[in-house]
């Protein structure tokens, strides 16, 4: 299995801060989820951190057993 | 010891941090200190930080090391709660050690600037018992802006 | 405690004072203290710093409350040393207490800048066992020179 | 007697940190000082309080019974 987090109000949206999901193509992951949720996750300004690595490109992710992908909303100011 | 940084999830006292900081560099001229605490008024009962383990700390580090770099530094301390806290708890102390004042005030000036903005941590409020989160702001870029 | 200003004659823990001090101030949002200590190296053996009591306090007094009707403040405090001082011990701690960031900041620093240059104090260094006199210097004015 | 109050280098310079006077003009008061000391003490960047109070102008002091005349010189930098 792999692992999605959830940060901030994405945790609320999700109903938990983290989720188990089947591995593969991240569409596939995304199409599994609620559909509020899953829109919410694909907001550009929302980030993707891979095994705590930043993704930086737009290539696709794909998902292997034990990968803990994080989505990662703005941070909050003042 | 040029570099100290650390998340704290349970309240701290900054005077505590400080002072081994400051003792850890002798012979140096001046420490500037910034200690910013949870506003109370407005309502708030609680604020809640959470962070992501694998990016929070690593991404305060760099800023401590790139304050480091930038400023002519002995020495940078960043200390930041995470958790719930209440009015009047610190939630975040960095305190740069220099030779020369100008360059104490400016790195503090500068980590705080940054920290509040790029740093990986999610701020929601509780007021008459509801959670809020918290989003970006302007202000935080204008501020930004002065080191560009 | 809007001002809370004190010649010290004896080795004094900033961190003493600047914790009552935040904490006279509840709902504040940060607290920005600098500490300025005697420099090591260079061969200093003791820095003796002499003031003249019916204008040195009264000049400090009066620059808080510049500090304090210029910049939006809940507070100030500034702690100044006299007598003989050793390497590493605090000379100098000024403390602003206010509600955003920047006037803490803004308000420590100005504090500062003009302490040095306005403030009614003369100083003296023992190098090899002999005590020299400090002159004015230049960047003193630079610094102040920001605040015009 | 009046007092004379020496800060800084002009302490040194004094052998003293004070010094009691007979009162009158200050120009008597001075002359009456060694020469080296009196020159030092008439520097124009040398400021005098009266009885705790910086003088502003250049009216003449005169000097009464159990009043303190302080000789600041420039404050130290730095």
């Amino acid at each position: 299995m792999a692992k999605l987090v959830f940060l901030g109000r994405l945790a609320d949206l999700a109903g938990a801060p983290e989720r188990e999901v089947a591995p593969g193509p991240l569409a596939d992951v995304l199409a599994a989820l609620p559909r509020d949720l899953a829109v919410a996750l694909l907001d550009e300004r929302v980030r993707l951190a891979l095994n705590g690595t930043l993704k930086t490109g737009g290539e696709a992710v794909v998902l292997s057993d034990g990968d803990e992908l994080a989505f990662l909303p703005p941070v909050s100011g003042g | 010891m040029a570099i100290d940084v650390r998340l704290l999830d349970q309240p701290f006292n900054p005077g505590a941090f400080v002072g081994p900081f400051t003792h850890a560099h002798p012979g140096l001229g001046g420490v500037c200190t910034f200690v910013g605490e949870v506003r109370g008024g407005d309502g708030i009962e609680a604020l809640e930080l959470s962070h992501y383990a694998p990016l929070t700390l690593p991404g305060m580090e760099a800023l401590a090391r790139r304050a480091l770099a930038r400023f002519d530094l002995m020495g940078i301390m960043i200390l930041h709660r995470t958790g719930i806290m209440l009015p009047g708890e610190p939630i975040v102390c960095v305190s740069s050690a220099a030779t020369h004042r100008r360059a104490a005030f400016e790195a503090t000036d500068f980590a705080m600037d940054h920290l509040k903005s790029d740093s990986w941590f999610w701020k929601r409020e509780k007021r008459g018992g509801v959670w809020t989160w918290i989003e970006p702001r302007g202000q935080d870029h204008a501020d930004l802006a002065r080191w560009d």
